[in-house]
């Protein structure tokens, strides 16, 4: 099924065995999700558990907070994160520390669904990731999606976890299509990597859109990398990253963001400083541009890093050791 | 009327049900309130506490008739200027003093502050320091109920600078449109922090905005419990029986500054004392003495037992142990693990 | 009406001048317009353009009775929905038709896309994609006007789904406590997305809004150009005149879905038919005939050569060359760097 | 004078020899500013240069971005730096782009200040310092401020600037004393680091009151550490940071944010891929722990990594080579 197929059905699982859970946002209701993430559900659960809302991401998210605290199962769906940008307060100021500023007494099991990235023609204002919105908030589960199958599997978990959730969804893949093991045996563990593809020679660390691209990379390459798809980026899995390098003693993140703030700096702070005597070589960053996303078709291409960019930075890294410059430096079109 | 009195050991949800007791006992917390908030000026001026605090002095009937109305199984979002409502819906002086001083026996182990009370055994949340962002909380917790089909109601109190913030006018638009249980409550006191309504706020009138959600509306006299209390009742049956969200604007006065160290130098002259002349504890006082309910001397006599009670917690609560270290990593989530509820 | 036609190689600002030539410029504008987006709708149904767009079709009048009464002075912002707005206050149907097809000369070098128009020659400020957020940008150029006591206006353009978002009521209320040259233009096309405005909105008479700001209002017929102007010039003169800001509510329709792919399955059985009785073409049409300005043969021929107009700019920008990829790191701050302006 | 002082002198420098210059926020005009960082500046100025707002941040967020393409230069004061949680989308997805979105037809000469951070008991919704909601926005420059000569100077070049600028104030820092020098030669180049202590046996990357317990730290310690203050989080100072680092063969980033999602992690992964084989040891990062900040006053002041704290790592790093556990873990309470 397609992957926004598999969040579908994942949030009807869901619905199905805990009638708690419920759904809202903008659309999501009788159009089924403008994303068509909610397609059917409507008329499976009805307008109760079903509900459309007003434009007022700061109401709806919050009301995500205050269903939760009350008892709820609460789903609510940000279409683009970028809307998250009148509503941050509530989930980092607000939902996070719900628990910790009642001593326990309160729980706040939400999830909060955004669709993220670029890829679709959107322009700057509907194209960034904005994990580093997010991620510095003790108390916030930030989860992401890559396969149909890591799609039904992490959102299950999101929604059964008693904290706030927030799953960053890669809008470029909600057509990609894949297996899906539904039921239990198909639910993730949020906190957990998982490797997509095992090697020897390297290890990537990749993250939503950059996993596909990234085994893409492997593939053309024909180096035996490692990758790892992270899945959930705070907190992340250390332990499977750390043992990871410690074998192959590189590493390479691959990140959607633009270089300045982007997440993977996280990655490769800790493992240095985890691993810094058994590293081959500096372990780097292969980012998007510290530019917004354009709009134009070829241009907008080449902000993801595409497969054929991450192969030639894989394959230099290995051959010489040092890092390599990245595709803007290197064609001499941008100098960082 | 030593037996109206609550035991100091009263737990929160028996000294919110003595507020349906009778009138002396709605006086007596509004002498508390007062004279809580009379001495933690003193002790923050002193500097035996640190950060800030929004004392919520002239404010004190709009809490002990709004505690009045509600049900420790209705839910109630507050703000930073939260003693007086913590301290009407139940919580005890101990309970809010020890947050405030940081103690570890506080309700959020002293990790919260003065800004963060929560108790919900009487369906207080911890009171939220960003302005606005409570009643988005309040319309979620009135669609749990509305979806679960039960008679709670769900409560946001707020001031009326909180109604030129976003937040506002969203979850006011949403519990409507969804036609959800919730009663909003404007404690409009005239100000928010240093600026004067007026300059911040095309209308003084508040409830007229219940108008761009088709919300029922109604205004009341913030400083008189029982004008509360009717309002109230009306909003809160209004919720309970399906017929969906009120707006109430509560006319009252803030009689401190806005936080510590505010003198209100800000204020036009005579103002105060206008608004003085309708304090909430004399209002209390005259009503019980016209009534015939308690005299002069029943009364002084209940004010200074009040005081010493409260003299009482201080001093205990002054000696309670600190939190240890450990305790700030503590009631984080991370995934997986857990919930405490 | 060769005479009345502006050659494809006028600037905006001459454009923009025309309007006020009279009504047969207008009526030629509305067709444009029409014929602008019918065809985007073949073209992104083809597959010929990437990302999505949103018509405007059923809302030329709004969009052209406005731009009549500004000056390329005021500052204006828009929506996603843009390019009646940008046709209107003049940008070329190759401009914005560059912009959308991502083309190195569009006015964002293709960097934009169909949800950011820009030209400042006519004021109209890169258009907005996120719901609401051009009114506070709109509230801050009317500060901006007032503070140099310079006689422009400030327009925000928006729809009825934007009305529930925090930005439009924090928005009118700074505009209204500072009585800013702004004009609020809400384009009520009945619809946010795919919900209609009874799902979203508690009342449908988005104007009654304003009452809670103290502000002026008007409701106006969105589909007829005269009614626009008439609202508009009043507005305008308001707010030059230093009378702050006005609240306009123009009643539309959406004739096409929201974006894309939508085919608008959701609507009431016929509710689009209802209004495509007052459809702004026709109305306009009518207008000329029944005033005796133009004869349905002139009309027909008017409505042939902007079509024509309209096929060839297609077929022109289609060849435009595309962007260098350097551009993409082009006009990104830096700081110490010098501004562009 | 003391840093809130200087703040003053900066906007009123600034708006004395530039009428566009305008200031607005809430209560920065009668009452002279929540924290008096703007005292006095009504009485010189008037009402049409200074504004007090109602409680909108999002309106005069965008107000402020809405006057600067309009021709002003405006200073919007957001009274804690969580209050833009409800209005980050103005900063970010807006401001920040539409010098690109118009090909440089418009201009945001705006700055937003924003005070931050732990040490005044406000508990957890008013100390975050929340530096990654904006590190991650192409074309916005972040700043912030350590002494009072460097707010002074930070911020007349922010107001001079023609894009966009947050400088972060650290709240803790408002009272602290210092010389201030005005006048041309008092201002600051955004974009450049400071060396605020010069030293060769490791490099500190401080940052606002970081760079204060770092300077503290190297006092107790009497390690000869150079103190970099890195004055400009995006885009930070490459340069200066290489070139110490390129000598000293050590780095560690002090920093106030949780070790999740802080902006240190930039600092050692960039360090690390430039510098990598002429390390001597592995760079780090000492940061505050993953947890909202605690009321308590005790438990508040271990939030901020403390002078002895900061010794005692960078002491046991130079005995060892190796990168020292922080407090909470040394000393058993929390394991990371
Ligand atoms: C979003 C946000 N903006 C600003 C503040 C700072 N602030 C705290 S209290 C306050 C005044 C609120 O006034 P009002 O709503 O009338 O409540 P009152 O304090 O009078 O009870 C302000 C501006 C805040 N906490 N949150
Ligand atoms: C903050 C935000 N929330 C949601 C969206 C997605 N969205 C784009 S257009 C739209 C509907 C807006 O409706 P309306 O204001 O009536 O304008 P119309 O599209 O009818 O012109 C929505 C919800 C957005 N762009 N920004
Ligand atoms: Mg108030
Ligand atoms: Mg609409």
């Amino acid at each position: 099924m397609r992957l926004r197929q598999a969040i579908v059905a994942a949030l009807q699982d869901e619905m199905r065995s805990d009638p708690s859970v419920m759904i809202m946002g903008e659309d999501v209701a009788v159009a089924g999700g403008p994303f068509k993430t909610s397609e059917g559900l409507l008329e499976e659960f009805g307008p109760n558990r079903v509900r459309d809302t007003p434009i007022s991401e700061m109401a709806f998210t919050g009301a995500g907070v205050g269903a939760a605290i009350a008892g709820l199962k609460p789903v609510v769906e940000i279409m683009f994160m970028e809307f998250l940008g009148v509503a941050l307060d509530q989930l980092v100021t607000g939902a996070a520390k719900m628990r910790y500023l009642s001593k326990g007494q309160v729980s706040v099991p939400l999830v909060v669904r955004a669709s993220v990235g670029s890829g679709s023609g959107f322009g700057s204002q509907h194209s960034q990731t904005l994990e580093n919105w997010v991620t510095s908030t003790p108390g916030l589960t930030v989860a992401t999606v890559s396969t149909p199958q890591t799609a039904y599997g992490i959102m299950r978990a999101a929604v059964r976890d008693p904290g706030p959730t927030i799953v960053l969804e890669p809008r470029a893949l909600y057509a990609v299509r894949g297996p899906v093991e539904r039921g239990e045996s198909g639910i993730l563990r949020l906190g957990k990597a998982l490797i997509a593809r095992p090697g020897s020679a390297l290890t990537i660390v990749a993250m939503g859109q950059t996993v596909t691209t990234s085994l893409a990379a492997v593939e053309q390459s024909g180096i035996d990398a490692e990758v790892i798809d992270l899945l959930t980026l705070a907190p992340w899995d250390r332990e499977t990253v750390l043992e990871s390098v410690a074998r192959t003693g590189r590493l390479v993140v691959v990140e959607e963001a633009p270089e300045s703030g982007g997440w993977g700096s996280e990655i490769v702070a800790a493992v240095t400083r985890e691993l810094f005597s058994s590293l081959a070589a500096a372990p780097f960053r292969i980012t998007a541009p510290n530019a917004p996303v354009p709009y134009n078709r070829e241009l907008e291409a080449r902000f993801l890093p595409q497969p054929s960019e991450i192969a030639r930075q894989l394959t230099s890294y290995l051959a010489t050791d040092s890092v390599p410059a990245p595709w803007w430096v290197a064609e001499g079109i941008h100098h960082d | 009327m030593t037996e109206a009195t609550l035991a100091t050991s009263a737990s929160s949800v028996e000294r919110r049900a003595d507020l349906r007791a009778g009138a002396v006992q709605r006086f007596e917390r509004i002498v508390e309130i007062r004279g809580f908030e009379e001495r933690l000026n003193v002790l923050f001026a002193s500097g035996a506490i640190h950060g800030t605090t929004h004392l919520a002095l002239g404010q004190e009937a709009l809490a002990v008739g709004l505690a009045t109305e509600l049900e420790p199984t209705d839910l109630v979002t507050g703000t930073y200027r939260g003693h007086a409502l913590a301290l009407a819906l139940g919580m005890s002086p101990r309970a809010v003093l020890s947050e405030i001083m940081g103690k570890a026996e506080a309700p959020t182990g002293g990790l919260g502050g003065s800004m963060h009370l929560c108790d919900m055994a009487i369906g207080l949340l911890p009171t939220f320091a960003i302005v606005g962002a409570g009643l988005p909380v309040s319309v979620g917790a009135g669609l749990a109920f509305q979806y679960r089909q039960e008679r709670h109601v769900s409560v946001a109190l707020f001031g009326d600078g909180s109604t030129n913030i976003g937040a506002f006018h969203e979850s006011m638009n949403l519990a409507a449109i969804w036609k959800l249980p919730v009663v909003f409550v404007c404690d409009n006191n005239v100000y928010g922090e240093y600026s004067r309504i007026n300059l911040t706020t095309p209308i003084e009138d508040l409830h007229l905005r219940a108008a761009s959600y088709a919300m029922p509306s109604a205004v009341v006299d913030g400083m008189d419990v029982p004008a509360v209390r009717t309002a109230v009742a009306e909003a809160v049956e209004r919720a309970r029986s399906g017929g969906g969200p009120t707006f109430i604007e509560a006319k009252t006065y803030r009689f401190a500054g806005h936080s510590r160290a505010d003198t209100a130098p800000y204020r036009p002259a005579g103002e105060l004392e206008h608004w003085q002349q309708r304090d909430p504890v004399l209002l209390a006082r005259r009503a019980l003495e016209a009534e015939g309910i308690l005299d002069a001397a029943a009364i002084a006599d209940l004010e200074s037992r009040v005081g010493a009670a409260l003299d009482e917690t201080i001093e205990t609560v002054r000696e309670l142990p600190e939190p240890a270290l450990a305790t700030m990593f503590d009631n984080i989530w991370t995934p997986g693990e857990g919930a405490a509820r």
